[in-house]
């Protein structure tokens, strides 16, 4: 009986203990609960995900309302990789969270601080697996609006303009993505993305589609943070408290190329939107000036948590130009990278966690000789480099190996170039660290420290070992984006 | 034709407002011509049909938002400082921006056609389905709470985390009963007319809510006419008061409880065998479920709803630097 | 509905209007803020009252009218309110009235 | 010709719509006052519902509550969407505002320039 | 006929808007505001007549509840700084 609600209650339930969290007095209880939520959120998703994989596209209609009268949830591979990302990053970071964020934000706070993250986490979970166009931007905006009050808890004042920028900027996306709906709803007359996808052909050429599309398309590359409108994403980033960087840039901006995603290929059809719209192109060449730019801003940041932000804003570019070759192989070496990337920014960012908890910096000026104190979290650190750089028997490597053979196979040399370009710049930013880390000598600051404790580490190093783990027998993964990827393109596929 | 003219004058009207929004200084007086922007977009709600929505911008726009705008300007300042370079990026991006939409515009059917395809399709069938499957005369309130009733569920859920996100900002202090500013003692008038008020603004507030189904308005509404009865006593015999009338805890569980309300019936449907929120299978008969269905989630919805606004009210009267 | 109560509501709401327009000149065209408040009150109070009689006779006797009444009464009490409380504030913040200093 | 004018009678509500829409998004990027900012975004955001309420306008037709002798009525579905919209909007204003007497308290101000000049100074 | 009224109704808002574009003192812009708030009710309720839907008065007396509280909480934010700006700031002073 369960398993028919399956689709429905991978939001239900965060969605329902969100509240409760708030009723708990005990701040220790609140994270037992969201502990035990995350992982119960995990569970439903490894079921619905066999699920899907046995038995194709699965559809539920919330109130048992026909399609397009009703809001339908509709999960199919693409969704399943999306799940499977949040619920991970979620069920890992919550182990962590208690000492992390104990330290960071002020005890009275701590339920609150969980009940942000449950509602963060509906929203995010809503976005990927409804199949509405509406609904998709309701969850947007909880998911929204509690990452930014999260973003807020980081401890100093700029955290606060962080969220508020972030919030303003996040605000005019979503306020674009809800003109486009309404564009869209005005020349079909339905909001499901089934639908719309069968409506909209008959007036392709209108021009209120094609606006309607620039609009969708801009707002949600505010939200992923799509360059030049990554504004918001640095500060964000950096001054958010440390499980909250790992938890957004993990899955936040992701959820963000889901939705584009979702609209490019499911909703506006590839036809339209890579041949009439050329939106291809367009993207290509701003996922590669990101990828170049950014990856040179991050080798002259100081803040480990900023380089990293920018860092990841130059990895969106690497999906971005996986979407925008339109190819089975481009998708699929996409979606590869919104998986492997998560992983390993998540743990990049436990990893200067950890050395928050005990430096309370992560300034590179601070950081002088720190791996002689702290080797289990410079270890990870530099393995989750070594990944994002792209080095094999890592995750980071196979990404890069699928966009590169996706890049060569439409001939597009040049753009292999460019990724091998910036993965050596990744490995000088990367670099820098290993450096100031180990190869400095350790100040009288750093000479007090201690390891992380184990409540830090071991997660930090689960997400390292999932890394390596997906770097040898990457075949799981390849296959479910795989499968995603042709859903997404052929349409004819269950 | 009268619509049109009135519909016309009243764009005006907005336009003029909006123009001198951008121009003002005095945030004080910004703030105020917001709250007329708010009601004159009501009232243009009014003529295009969309009662339901008027109420709710009405309530919102014109009373809580600009609420919390003047509590903010009250604790920080009035002036608006000169931006010191030329906006000459944001004015590109604006006019770029605007002539993109009046582009989309250009192929869109005329205003007021009968036969755009928005009203072909799925919005004619809410319109015939609901008196026999619903029994609901308000077909907003139908599509709303069941349709959509998911949609609805998420609304809760955003002004949920609102509370929350305010909560975690703000904080939250208590008053001292009684403790009051001298001004406003002078105000004696003001006091007894509010007292004559209080009763009848909260009555109000249930005609809105059990109304719902009948004509415009519903649990939303009905939440924010409630917590605005509470912020007008506030406002007449200081915070301290109200705290003691209806303190936070109570609040924090009534905010709590309206959004399990919503959920727990769609449990509750999916325990009975049915889909999450299908009202139809609450009751053994499918249109009294619906009713039974609507009723409930609405009471959610107007709970959470008045003590997430008078939590956040509370958070930022409460807060002075 | 007869003639007599319809004629009877037209005259309400021309007076009402009228009594508007009034208001509107004067918040437009009087000297400072304390005459402009009984331009306000005008149209608040005279105004408002015979629109919403006006209507109550189109209304006749159904919960249109029980609404309309309420309305008044709303208004009737809360439009002296603000405004009483705004000369008060007014006062309070020195605010000097606009006199004329010239003999007569 | 006639077909231009009828385009233009037709659509010149949207246009002003627009135009309403354009004066709040300058308002939120142009000024860098932080309260000015958020009334520039409700401004957007109020504009753009009455973009969509006009769009579920029908020419005679009448609010969307079944009655004696009405016989076409408006458009509802615009009308739930607003609703919801509406109350994300508030849920926004509220949030945003909060911040920004959080940030007067850390910062003294409220002007994006000074931030920003206290920021590069710390 | 209706539409006589209701034109009126609207000249008098424009009216109210100038004068609270115009101001000068704060206190003309918060009776300008009031007095359209009070003109918006009247507005509404000859609109629901015109369309023949008169029940939808409620939303006009939603109206008049929000105006009068609006034009209070401004009136609070005067009294607010007047207790602030007189140092009061140690707990008697209140919203």
């Amino acid at each position: 009986m369960l398993s028919a609600h399956l689709p429905a209650l991978q939001v239900i339930v965060p969605l329902v203990s969100a509240p409760v969290c708030l009723l708990l007095r005990n701040p220790r209880h609140a994270w037992a609960f969201a502990l035990a939520v995350s992982w119960v959120t995990l569970a439903v998703a490894i079921n619905l995900a066999v699920q899907v994989h046995a038995s194709g596209t699965t559809s539920y209609a919330l109130g048992a309302w026909a399609v397009p009268w009703g809001i339908e949830y509709r999960v199919d591979m693409a969704s399943v990789l999306m799940i499977l990302i949040i619920t991970t990053i979620g069920a890992i970071v919550m182990p962590y969270s208690w000492r992390s964020i104990g330290h960071e934000i002020d005890k009275k706070h701590l339920q609150l601080f969980y009940t942000c993250y449950l509602l963060c986490l509906t929203g995010l979970l809503g976005i990927v697996v409804t199949g509405d166009a509406f609904n998709l931007f309701v969850f947007l905006e909880i998911s929204s609006l509690s990452s930014y009050v999260l973003i807020s808890l980081g401890s100093g004042r700029r955290a606060l303009t962080a969220a508020l920028q972030y919030l303003v900027m996040g605000t005019i996306g979503a306020t674009f993505i809800l003109i486009g709906i309404g564009l869209l709803y005005m020349m079909t007359g339905t909001l499901n993305m089934a639908d719309l996808s069968q409506r909209l052909p008959v007036n392709a050429d209108s021009r209120t589609i094609r606006v309607a599309f620039a609009f969708v398309t801009v707002g949600v590359s505010i939200k992923l943070a799509l360059f030049p409108l990554h504004l918001w994403l640095p500060n964000a980033y950096t001054y958010a408290p440390s499980v909250v960087s790992a938890f957004i840039a993990a899955t936040a901006t992701k959820t963000g190329i889901y939705i584009l995603l979702r609209f490019f290929f499911t909703v506006f059809g590839i036809s339209f939107s890579f041949e009439a719209m050329h939106v291809g192109e367009i993207l290509m060449l701003l996922a590669s000036v990101a990828i170049l730019v950014t990856s040179l801003v991050a080798v002259f940041q100081d803040n480990v948590k900023r380089m990293l932000a920018y860092s990841s804003i130059g990895h969106i570019g690497y999906m971005i130009l996986g979407i925008g070759m339109a190819t089975t192989a481009g998708v699929t070496a996409g979606m590869v990278h919104l998986f492997n990337h998560a992983i390993i920014k998540g743990s990049l960012f436990l990893a200067m966690g950890c050395i928050f908890l005990r430096l309370g910096s992560v300034e590179l000026s601070d950081m002088h000789g720190i791996a002689r104190q702290m080797p289990w979290t410079m270890a990870a650190f530099v393995t989750g480099g070594l990944s994002l750089i792209g080095i094999p028997l890592t995750a980071g490597f196979i990404s890069k190996w699928y966009l590169v053979n996706a890049v060569l196979s439409i001939g597009y040399w040049p753009l292999a170039v460019l990724i091998l370009v910036s993965s050596l710049l990744g490995l000088i930013y990367i670099w820098r660290v290993v450096e100031t880390a180990y190869f400095q000598m350790p100040g009288y600051k750093i000479r007090k420290l201690s390891e992380a404790p184990a409540a830090l580490l071991v997660p930090t190093w689960l997400l390292i070992g999932t890394n390596l783990y997906f770097g040898v027998n990457a075949g799981l993964v390849t296959d479910i984006a795989g499968q995603g990827a042709a859903v997404l393109i052929g349409q004819g596929v269950p | 034709m009268e619509e049109h003219l009135i519909n016309n004058v009243l764009l005006g009207l907005l336009m003029m407002t909006g123009f001198a929004i951008v121009r003002m200084k005095s945030l004080l007086a910004v703030t105020m011509l917001t709250s007329i922007y708010s009601l004159l977009s009501a009232s243009l709600f009014v003529v295009l049909d969309a009662v339901d929505v008027a109420l709710t911008e009405a309530a919102i726009g014109a009373g809580i938002s600009t609420i919390l705008l003047l509590a903010t300007v009250a604790r920080t300042t009035d002036e608006e400082k000169a931006p010191r370079h030329k906006p000459l990026l944001p004015l590109f991006v604006v006019v770029a921006t605007g002539a993109a939409l009046i582009y989309g515009t250009l192929d869109m059917p005329n205003y007021g056609d009968p036969m755009a395809p928005i009203h072909l399709h799925v919005a004619p069938t809410y319109l015939h389905v609901t008196p026999e499957e619903i029994g609901v005369p308000n077909v907003v309130t139908s599509v709303l709470a069941s349709f959509r009733g998911y949609d609805t569920l998420g609304e809760v859920t955003v002004i949920f985390t609102a509370g929350a996100g305010v909560l975690a900002l703000l904080g939250y202090r208590t008053r001292r009963r009684n403790s009051q500013d001298p001004e406003i003692r002078k105000m004696v008038v003001l006091r007894v007319i509010t007292k004559l008020f209080f009763p009848l603004i909260l009555l109000f507030a249930l005609y809105v809510q059990f109304h719902g189904d009948y004509g415009p308005g519903g649990g939303f509404q009905a939440g924010v006419i409630f917590a605005t009865g509470f912020i007008l006593y506030a406002l007449a015999y200081g915070l301290g008061n109200v705290q003691r009338i209806i303190p936070y805890r109570t609040l924090r569980i009534m905010m709590v409880a309206g959004v399990l309300i919503y959920i727990g019936v769609g449990i509750e449907s999916m325990l009975l065998g049915g889909k999450f929120l299908e009202y139809r299978i609450l009751a053994d008969d499918p249109v009294t479920g619906q009713h039974l269905g609507i009723m409930l989630i609405e009471l959610g919805v107007g709970i959470t709803v008045a003590a997430v606004i008078l939590i956040i009210y509370y958070g930022f009267v409460s807060r002075r630097h | 509905m007869g003639t007599v109560v319809h004629i009877l509501s037209w005259i309400c709401l021309t007076g009402g209007a009228c009594f508007v327009l009034v208001g509107a000149i004067g918040v437009l065209r009087l000297p400072d803020f304390y005459t402009r408040l009984h331009a306000v009150s005008v149209s608040d109070t005279m105004g408002a009252g015979l629109v919403l009689a006006g209507l109550m006779l189109q209304g006749g006797l159904s919960m249109v009218t029980v609404k309309l009444v309420l309305i008044f009464y709303f208004m009737i009490f809360t439009g002296p309110t603000a405004t009483h409380a705004l000369a008060e504030a007014a006062l309070q913040a020195k605010l000097k009235p606009v006199v004329d200093d010239r003999e007569p | 010709m006639h077909d231009m004018m009828h385009g233009v009678l037709g659509l010149y509500n949207y246009w002003i719509v627009i135009i309403l829409m354009m004066t709040g998004f300058y308002t939120v990027i142009a000024r860098p006052n932080l309260v000015k900012k958020i009334i520039g975004l409700f401004i957007f955001q109020t504009s753009v519902f009455i973009l969509f309420i006009s769009m579920a306008k029908i020419e005679g037709g009448t609010a969307p509550i079944i009655s004696e002798g009405a016989r076409i009525y408006s458009n509802p579905l615009p009308h739930v969407l607003i609703l919801t919209a509406i109350v994300v909007s508030l849920a926004t204003t509220a949030l945003a505002l909060a911040l920004v007497i959080r940030i007067r308290e850390a910062y003294g101000t409220i002007d994006e320039d000074d931030i920003h000049v206290q920021d590069e100074a710390a | 006929m209706y539409i006589i009224v209701s034109s009126v109704i609207l000249i008098a808002i424009a009216a109210g808007l100038l004068r609270a574009f115009r101001g000068p003192t704060l206190y003309d812009r918060v009776l300008a505001v009031n007095m359209v708030g009070t003109l918006t009710v009247l507005i509404v309720a000859v609109i629901g007549f015109m369309t023949e839907r008169p029940e939808f008065l409620d939303i006009a007396l939603v109206y008049v509840l929000i105006s009068f509280v609006s034009t209070i909480a401004v009136l609070r934010v005067y009294t607010y700084r007047n207790t602030e700006a007189a140092g009061n700031t140690t707990g008697s002073g209140d919203e």
